[in-house]
């Protein structure tokens, strides 16, 4: 088990080597001078070359890449060229917003995705078509539409909930609940309906199992069965499709942090690649495949939860 | 099954009421004011930054030299009382006493010489302001000298805005400013609710030695990265003031908010930068410079693109200023065969292509209005794909013959600095032209009407030359809660601080 | 849409080993009336696309400024013009050319990549695959949004690059089917016919495995036309696509700048994103859905299989003809028990035709018969497990002596387990995967028996060690996978006595094990039953257990009880020729040779079956 | 129908001669290696027109002989001859050239057959490999379907249109196509009903008596056994343990295992059934008495 952990947390390690490698490089690969742009058009010749070697910027770039690999290593990511704020600060402020969104999102697209997949798999018939109709519709619809509309609806003309803005859980635990509303909806109801047609055919599967028949065989109550079993051995495929989720919400929280205006990673992301934030953005890039990295594996451990044959190998 | 559905819905609705009873209940109160803005600001160090919209960032926590009247003159702040001397070359500064900077560090002369000496090494535009200064001496605590190479207009208005702002010498020269201010103003920002590039919340400081003309306990200015989160914000409450496009004004006056519409000091239209015809040749025509501003319906821009706010105008020099001449702005009337005639009488019938950024991003109904207008006299517009993040660069850098374009054009002067003279920034081209630069150099040592009048003939040389094909001055649209008052400054793009006030109820 | 293509190729991988042709495949997909109207409503957008110079004079990017947010159903602009004056249906049939091109960069991209990869790793195998593998997965975990938004801040703003950067981020969903298929068709016996066959390998990819990978493709393509005009919108939509071309999401963005001026201006690029990328998934599923039923009707062991699906047990109902039999002091009497299933053509097919049957207390009555005789089906009729869309009906259906047609599913269910017991024929299959064997073997027990998790656990080790299980610890703490198929079969068997049954069904019970594993499950039955008295219905194809076992036989065909005798006089007597015919086919030493009886070559009469 | 006879060998010389053979299968994917054992050591010969029986319990490594004759096995030692000549490793232009003499028939009549090809196809296909015009190998199909007593009109249908025993046929035929001399059958029986079962086999012995093809016949039943072949290799873990003609090792078994395998298998008659369950369970306490005494 721990040597399972071990192997998926180095295979994450080379995941985060490569992959902040390749960014390095794609963002420098353009040749334009990043400094004329961190300093704007005002400044002179001279103040640029200053800002230059205060950056490090006049160093080979192989030497650039391994003084940031150095320090990442160290757990320093730098500061930002634009605002001098230090990249591990700007990520501690931006991710609580986005983490969330995601994770709310995720929650509320699992359980309800579960409960609706499982009546439509156990009642089938018109509720069951209703849903794989709705689910197709729900993950057409752009998610920056639901958004848009949402706001419109629920913060504009109902006040229900804030329309922008993103209040801290330490600061308010009500207002922070108010804040991630409608982003969470909005981000959810596409997952949502995936989890939902997903966990309907696991569940259609799993029921046809001989087991299942079994376990009714033993007269135990259908809802022991369903529940506590089918439901069990359904989780899996649902789970994978959570963790693909999960990928899929962070960037999909681009969009909807846009529309609400809530200062998360994916703001900063846009802000950051727009202006060509290096440091921020390689900060960026590092901290979601780590966060993908961790869901993963602890996707795979809950599969190893329910389905106990994976947890040999 | 039935059981657990219930019991979820049940839930949902509990958390939802619970999110109702602490929604948000607006800043209603008149100790909070919320201000959206739309940039961010690049630094808090004097001299780092610009001098437009970052002021609503700056004014919190700064105190500048001299504060503006709202007529745009300079008025005593810090600086109680100045003079020029007669070869407008040396500024005589005394300070006011007893001011403290929030670290406790005292606001003195050797504190002013500090920062300016630190902004105008700056690489803002706020520091840009500052270039002819060539030294600063201490006389005493409370008086100082600046020297200055040659006269410049707009010093003392420009140290009333962002290119005056004091921080303390402590602070100077630390990378903490950049993020953290430490100032004299009315305000400290909150580092602990406030988050860099996102939202700065600002406090009372509690020594604020004019705290009358600051009503609000607390300031909060918020990014904005999308329109309609703006648009959004307003109509929920949830900010008390932004700036919004002259499209969105009517739907939010009808949504109950104070619109007020104030010139933007920006003139917008279609910048000829190639005068000298380096990449299109026909360019350095005067002829078909004419005759594409003879080409623009500006009424129908003004009406369309505009919404009817701003000015209709065929000039570059705001036309709030002394130098600014109603009749000039009959001389390119829309005629669009008059405009292929010109062209046709500069040798260019056929049109010609014309290479041009594609701004549609950002201006995308200007963009639309331009090609109308090429189109229709010949002209083909080429539009090449941009990279947000070189925009700038590679206009200045002269990649572009013309660009629609919008220019800050506040006091005559500024803007002859900024775009006229052939080493200005905004002439890409360093177009030389004798008579501009007879014109600028002569109204730097002049003042008052003398002044005025140079500028006059500065702008009629420059409308018949056809340098640009402006088209709008374009105004800034405000909107407000109806809890507060607005009250503009001239020749400041967004009102400051203290023009913002609870309403009188 | 990430996670949907890639759940998707999960699902379109099921379908992957049964690849059909072509016209009954098109038969099947006419039958889904969704995918149905989607196809024509693609083909339509295609039509619009390719003719929208004839529909809309006007040019889609030009602007006029007197038009700008001109009203809707004018004869100048039907639709209105948007926020800049341009027309709207102009931008929408255009934007249809754009949507429709991004969906062919993005297949092209991901099918360019990910067929070729997938072919190789699937193929090949070894370290070409592993390797494939890790790339793919570090693409999928890659979030799109942010790479794009990298890429086109540093590059430019192009829609096409945008799209081609996608089709490679995307890719890994095609490389993961392409490679699933592949392995799925390599670990196909016929695959390996044909390698013995003499074939190279390039034959064998071409004739055996290409044809297979083909239909998935297309499926995964129509999802992937879903998601990249759905990403090509959303591209437009935040500004970083190209502004030279029509585009519904330009469309959008313009009209959510013009949200509180011109609302209206929303409905017609989101209904046409919306619908398009609907069509797509729609005619993806419904290939999917075609090929998946396709599939399922391949043989007929697997059709019973995927028509049966969960659901609560039917409502059995009684023919009103018959007057009920009396069942005096029979442990189980069955009198006129019919099971069909209702066909996709509408009409019913039987599988029990009217069958009746008596089991006494402590007898042992063997059901035999070949493959689709339903001597299962009146197993489960018995069990009330019948799936969900048979239909069952029986004149009498009672359980010492209580009428189980007049029961609640929630009675019924109280019988099973406790006094009606069941042994599956799959060891494996039958325990949960997910339970260790201890708490599948208490749980009945607690919930039938109202005894403490302590004793159930007490019992549970005693009844395993009295099924022969040499560890009953050992086994009790174990998961399903961790024991051998022989001791699978006895936790089960362990599991229908735990309750101490009147009546127990053993379905086959001893078909999926070897020779010697089936003496002792039969032993163990034999001894169980003696010390129980139980009554047990033994379904089997086996004589030899008939043999071993029984004390009455019943023999099946076609749904119907041919012949029924006590065991010796069926094996010394048999009344029937069809009972002759089967004793006959004993391969065994006792029987004659089969060549006594002719083999019938005319297929149209034959009927050889496989279990 | 043309017919192959046994090439003239001379009968001391085996068609197939496995010496020794050993097979490791590796388990687990990239990075992590392990082996499974399969065969130890497996020693067997079929002479021309001979059938063998190998006989064995799941995982002992019966079906593995087979594959390894065909190449779909990966060989770890030992050695297989066919005809004289080592086919233990071949690359992979001479295995085709093997496969006009060896040929197999598999055990799922439902996934051996491609289904999205028709039978003529099927059937055509390797003839096709070796050059065979159109027209003789449409001649050749008929024939096969007649062989295998199918009607030539099977030949444009699908797989899925035929049942298990009738899908077992084409099987057959598509083996029979190039007239091999071994034709492997790995459980070719064991899933089709009894009354099926019987008849195929049948087919197995005509087609062997008119064409004097060699079988190495795999299954797991010893009645199976008895009726197809003339010796039998009894198989236990990957090793042979007992090997003879079949009548010998039915009658007098003489490793237990064999024993126990022969006492294990019910007979279709109660009274001789429950004869011998009785001696097998004198059989199994005997050994039993055995192991406590060896202890």
């Amino acid at each position: 088990m721990l040597m399972f952990i071990l192997r998926r947390l180095a295979s994450g390690l080379v995941l985060m080597f490569v992959i902040s490698t390749a960014t390095f490089f794609l963002l420098n690969l353009t040749g334009q001078d990043p400094v004329r742009q961190v300093l704007g058009p005002v400044a002179s010749a001279e103040q640029v070359e200053t800002k230059r070697q205060q950056l490090g910027l006049d160093e080979p770039l192989i030497t650039q890449y391994f003084q940031w690999l150095g320090s990442a290593v160290r757990g320093d990511l730098g500061r930002s060229w634009f605002t001098n704020q230090p990249v591990g600060e700007l990520l501690s402020q931006t991710l609580p917003p986005t983490l969330s969104m995601v994770i709310g999102s995720l929650i509320l697209a699992a359980c309800f995705g579960t409960l609706i997949g499982v009546t439509a798999a156990l009642r089938r018939g018109r509720l069951d078509r209703g849903l794989q109709v709705v689910s197709t519709l729900v993950q057409a619809i752009p998610g920056f539409l639901v958004a848009l509309v949402l706001a419109l609806v629920f913060a504009v003309q109902l006040r229900m909930f804030p329309a922008t803005g993103f209040t801290a859980f330490a600061a308010s635990p009500g207002k922070w609940l108010a804040s991630i509303s409608l982003p969470v909806i909005a981000l959810a109801l596409g997952s949502l309906a995936s989890i939902a047609l997903q966990v309907r055919g696991s569940m259609i599967d799993v029921m046809q199992q001989d087991f299942v028949r079994t376990l009714r065989s033993r007269g135990l109550p259908e809802r022991s069965v369903v529940v506590k079993h089918a439901l069990r051995s359904a989780a899996g495929p649902s789970l994978t499709t959570v963790s693909l989720m999960f990928i899929v919400a962070i960037s999909s929280s681009v969009i909807v942090e846009k529309v609400f205006n809530i200062p998360g990673i994916g703001t900063q992301a846009n802000t950051s690649a727009g202006r060509g934030d290096l440091p921020v953005v390689l900060g960026i890039v590092l901290v979601t495949v780590v966060l993908v990295v961790v869901v993963n594996l602890l996707v795979d451990l809950a599969q190893g939860w329910i389905n106990p044959k994976v947890r040999v190998s | 099954m039935r059981k657990l559905v219930g019991i979820a819905a049940v839930t949902a609705v509990m958390a939802l009421t619970a999110c109702n009873g602490s929604s948000p209940g607006g800043s209603a109160a008149s100790t909070e004011l919320d201000i959206a803005a739309i940039g961010t600001p690049e630094s808090f160090a004097p001299g780092n930054f610009g001098t437009g919209p970052t002021t609503q960032f700056l004014q919190p926590v700064y105190d500048s030299l001299f504060r503006n009247t709202n007529e745009g003159e300079p008025a005593e702040n810090i600086v109680t009382k100045w003079s020029y001397d007669d070869a407008r070359t040396k500024l005589s500064l005394t300070i006011r006493e007893g001011v403290k900077f929030t670290d406790g560090t005292p606001l003195d002369a050797a504190a002013v010489k500090a920062n300016l000496d630190s902004a105008r090494k700056g690489t803002g535009e706020a520091g840009g302001q500052l270039r002819f200064i060539t030294e600063v001496a201490v006389t005493d605590a409370t008086n100082l000298t600046v020297t200055l190479s040659a006269p410049d207009p707009s010093l003392v208005p420009n140290l009333g805005g962002t290119a005056g702002v004091l921080a303390s010498p402590k602070a100077l020269g630390t990378p903490e400013l950049d993020t953290t201010p430490v100032g004299s103003g009315p305000y400290i920002l909150d580092a602990a609710k406030s988050q860099t590039g996102i939202k700065y919340a600002y406090t009372r400081n509690p020594d604020y030695w004019n705290a009358k003309d600051f009503p609000f306990d607390t300031v909060e200015v918020t990014v904005f990265n999308d329109n309609n989160a703006i648009l959004n914000a307003l109509r929920a409450g949830e900010t008390d003031f932004a700036v919004v496009t002259d499209k969105d004004s009517n739907s939010l006056k009808s949504a109950g908010l104070n619109i007020q519409s104030n010139p933007a000091y920006t003139t917008s239209g279609l910048y000829l930068f190639d005068r000298k015809g380096s990449l299109v040749p026909a360019l350095a025509e005067p002829k078909v410079r004419q005759a594409i501003n003879m080409a623009l319906d500006r009424d129908a821009i003004h009406a369309q693109v505009f919404g009817g706010k701003g000015k209709a105008t065929s000039q570059v020099l705001s036309s709030t200023s002394d130098a600014y001449i109603p009749e000039l702005d009959k001389k390119y009337p829309f005629d669009v065969d008059g405009a292929k005639k010109l062209l046709s009488d500069a040798g260019y019938a056929n049109g010609f292509i014309l290479p041009m950024p594609d701004v549609s991003p950002i201006y995308p109904d200007q963009q639309a209005a331009v090609t109308e207008a090429l189109t229709a006299i010949g002209i083909t517009p080429q539009y090449q794909p941009v990279n947000g993040q070189t925009f700038i660069s590679d206009l200045l850098a002269g990649k572009y013959p013309a660009a629609i374009f919008g220019l800050n054009s506040p006091r005559p002067w500024d803007f002859a600095q900024i775009a006229l003279t052939p080493e200005s920034l905004w002439n890409p081209f360093h177009v030389s032209d004798p008579t501009v630069v007879d014109l600028i150099n002569k109204a730097q040592g002049e003042t008052g009407e003398a002044q005025t009048e140079t500028f006059r003939q500065l702008n009629t040389y420059l409308v018949d030359q056809a340098w640009f094909a402006p088209y709008i001055q374009s105004d800034n649209v405000f909107a407000s809660s109806a809890d507060i008052t607005v009250t503009p400054q001239r020749y400041s793009t967004l009102p400051p601080l203290w023009g913002l006030a609870p309403a009188q109820k | 849409m990430t996670d949907n293509l890639v759940t998707g190729t999960r699902k379109s991988l099921e379908v992957v080993s049964s690849a059909p042709q072509g016209d009954k495949l098109i038969k099947k997909f006419l039958r889904e009336p969704a995918a149905v109207i989607s196809l024509v409503f693609l083909a339509l957008l295609v039509v619009v696309a390719v003719l929208a110079p004839l529909i809309s004079s006007y040019d889609p990017t030009a602007t006029r400024l007197a038009d700008v947010l001109a009203p809707p159903f004018t004869a100048e602009h039907p639709l209105g013009a948007d926020g800049v004056g341009r027309d709207v249906l102009a931008n929408l049939v255009y934007g249809a050319q754009t949507s429709l091109s991004s969906a062919a960069i993005v297949i092209a991209v991901s099918l360019l990549i990910g067929v070729p990869t997938g072919l190789l790793a699937g193929y090949r195998q070894g370290w070409i695959d592993g390797v494939s593998m890790w790339i793919s997965g570090a693409l999928l975990s890659l979030p799109a949004i942010v790479v794009l938004l990298v890429v086109l801040a540093r590059v430019g703003r192009s829609t096409s690059l945008a799209l081609v950067v996608f089709g490679i981020l995307i890719a890994p969903s095609v490389f993961l089917l392409i490679r699933g298929s592949v392995r799925a068709v390599r670990e196909e016996l016929y695959v390996d016919a044909a390698r013995v066959s003499g074939l190279s390998d390039i034959r064998i990819m071409v004739r055996h495995i290409l044809p297979v990978v083909i239909t998935p493709t297309i499926i995964q393509a129509a999802l992937l036309a879903g998601a990249g005009i759905g990403i090509e919108a959303g591209i437009a939509f935040l500004g970083l696509g190209s502004s030279d071309k029509a585009s519904w999401g330009l469309m959008l963005n313009d009209a959510s700048q013009n949200i509180f001026n011109a609302p209206g201006l929303l409905i017609w690029p989101s209904a046409a994103l919306v619908l398009t990328v609907m069509a797509c998934t729609l005619v993806g599923n419904g290939f999917r859905d075609a090929l998946a039923n396709y599939g399922s009707s391949a043989g007929p062991a697997r059709k019973v299989k995927a028509a049966e699906h969960a659901s609560s047990t039917p409502e059995p109902a009684r023919p009103m003809k018959k007057a009920p039999v009396d069942p005096g002091d029979a442990l189980l009497v069955i009198d006129d028990l019919r099971v069909s299933y209702p066909r996709p053509n509408g009409e019913k097919s039987d599988v029990v035709k009217g069958i009746s049957l008596r089991v006494e207390r402590g007898q042992i009555v063997g059901l035999v018969g070949e493959s689709g005789s339903g001597k299962s089906q009146t197993a489960f009729s018995v069990l009330g497990l019948l799936p969900g869309q048979a239909h069952m009906t029986a004149g009498t259906l009672s359980f010492a002596g209580v009428d189980l047609l007049g029961m609640t599913p929630k009675e019924r269910n109280g019988l099973r387990g406790a006094r009606i017991g069941y042994i599956p024929q799959e060891p494996m299959s039958n325990l949960d995967p997910a339970f260790r064997i201890g708490s599948q073997l208490t749980e009945p027990m607690r919930h039938h028996l109202g005894i403490s998790a302590k004793t159930a656990k007490e019992e549970a080790l005693k009844l395993l060690a009295r099924v022969g299980i040499p560890d009953p610890e050992r086994v009790f703490k174990s998961y399903p996978h961790q024991v051998s198929g022989g001791m699978a079969q006895r936790v089960l068997i362990a599991g229908a006595v735990s309750c101490n049954p009147e009546l127990l069904i053993a379905d086959e019970p001893t078909t999926a094990l070897d020779v010697t594993v089936q003496a002792d499950v039969l032993d163990l039955i034999r001894s169980l039953q003696a010390e129980r008295g139980m009554g047990v219905v033994l379904v089997t194809h086996n004589f030899g257990v008939v043999a071993d076992l029984c004390d009455q036989v019943a023999v099946m065909r076609n749904g119907e009880i041919v012949e029924v005798a006590e065991v010796t006089e069926l094996f010394t007597n048999p009344r029937e020729e069809y009972t002759r015919l089967l004793l006959d086919s004993a391969l065994d030493s006792t029987s004659k040779t089969p060549a006594d009886h002719p083999v019938e070559a005319d297929m149209t009469t034959e009927t050889e079956g496989a279990r | 129908m043309t017919s192959v006879n046994q090439t003239a060998l001379p009968q001391a010389e085996p068609l197939l001669r496995i010496t020794d053979l050993t097979v490791d299968y590796r388990i687990g994917g990239f990075g992590r290696k392990r082996t499974f054992r399969a065969l130890q050591g497996v020693s067997l010969d079929i002479k021309p027109g001979e059938t063998l029986g190998l006989v064995g319990e799941s995982g002992s490594g019966k079906s593995t002989i087979g594959r390894a004759v065909l190449g779909l096995a990966p060989v770890t030692g030992g050695d297989i001859r066919f005809d004289g000549r080592s086919i233990t490793r071949l690359s992979k232009k001479e295995r085709r050239a093997l496969s006009s003499d060896v040929q197999v028939v598999f055990q799922d009549p439902y996934t051996s057959l491609n289904p999205s090809m028709t039978i003529s196809d099927i059937l055509s296909e390797p003839m096709q490999v070796s050059g065979t015009s159109k027209v003789d190998a449409q001649r050749r199909v008929r024939e096969l379907l007649d062989v295998v007593n199918l009607p030539s009109n099977a030949s444009t249908r699908y797989p899925r249109e035929f049942s298990g025993g009738q899908r077992q046929r084409i099987a057959i035929a598509r083996s029979l196509c190039r007239h091999p001399k071994l034709i492997v059958c790995d459980e070719p029986v064991s899933a089709l009903d009894l009354s099926t079962q019987a008849r195929v086999l049948q087919l197995f012995s005509d087609i062997q008596e008119q064409t004097g093809v060699s079988l190495l016949f795999v299954t797991h039943d010893l009645d199976v056994v008895r009726h197809i072949s003339e010796r039998v290799a009894v198989m236990r873990r990957g090793e042979i343990v007992e090997t003879g003609t079949t009548e010998r090792v039915i009658a007098e078994p003489q490793h237990a295992y064999t024993k126990a395998l022969l006492l294990a298998s019910p007979i279709a008659n109660p009274a001789r059934q429950a004869n011998r369950r009785r001696e097998r369970r004198l059989f199994l306490d005997a050994q039993a008495a055995l192991s406590t005494a060896a202890r």
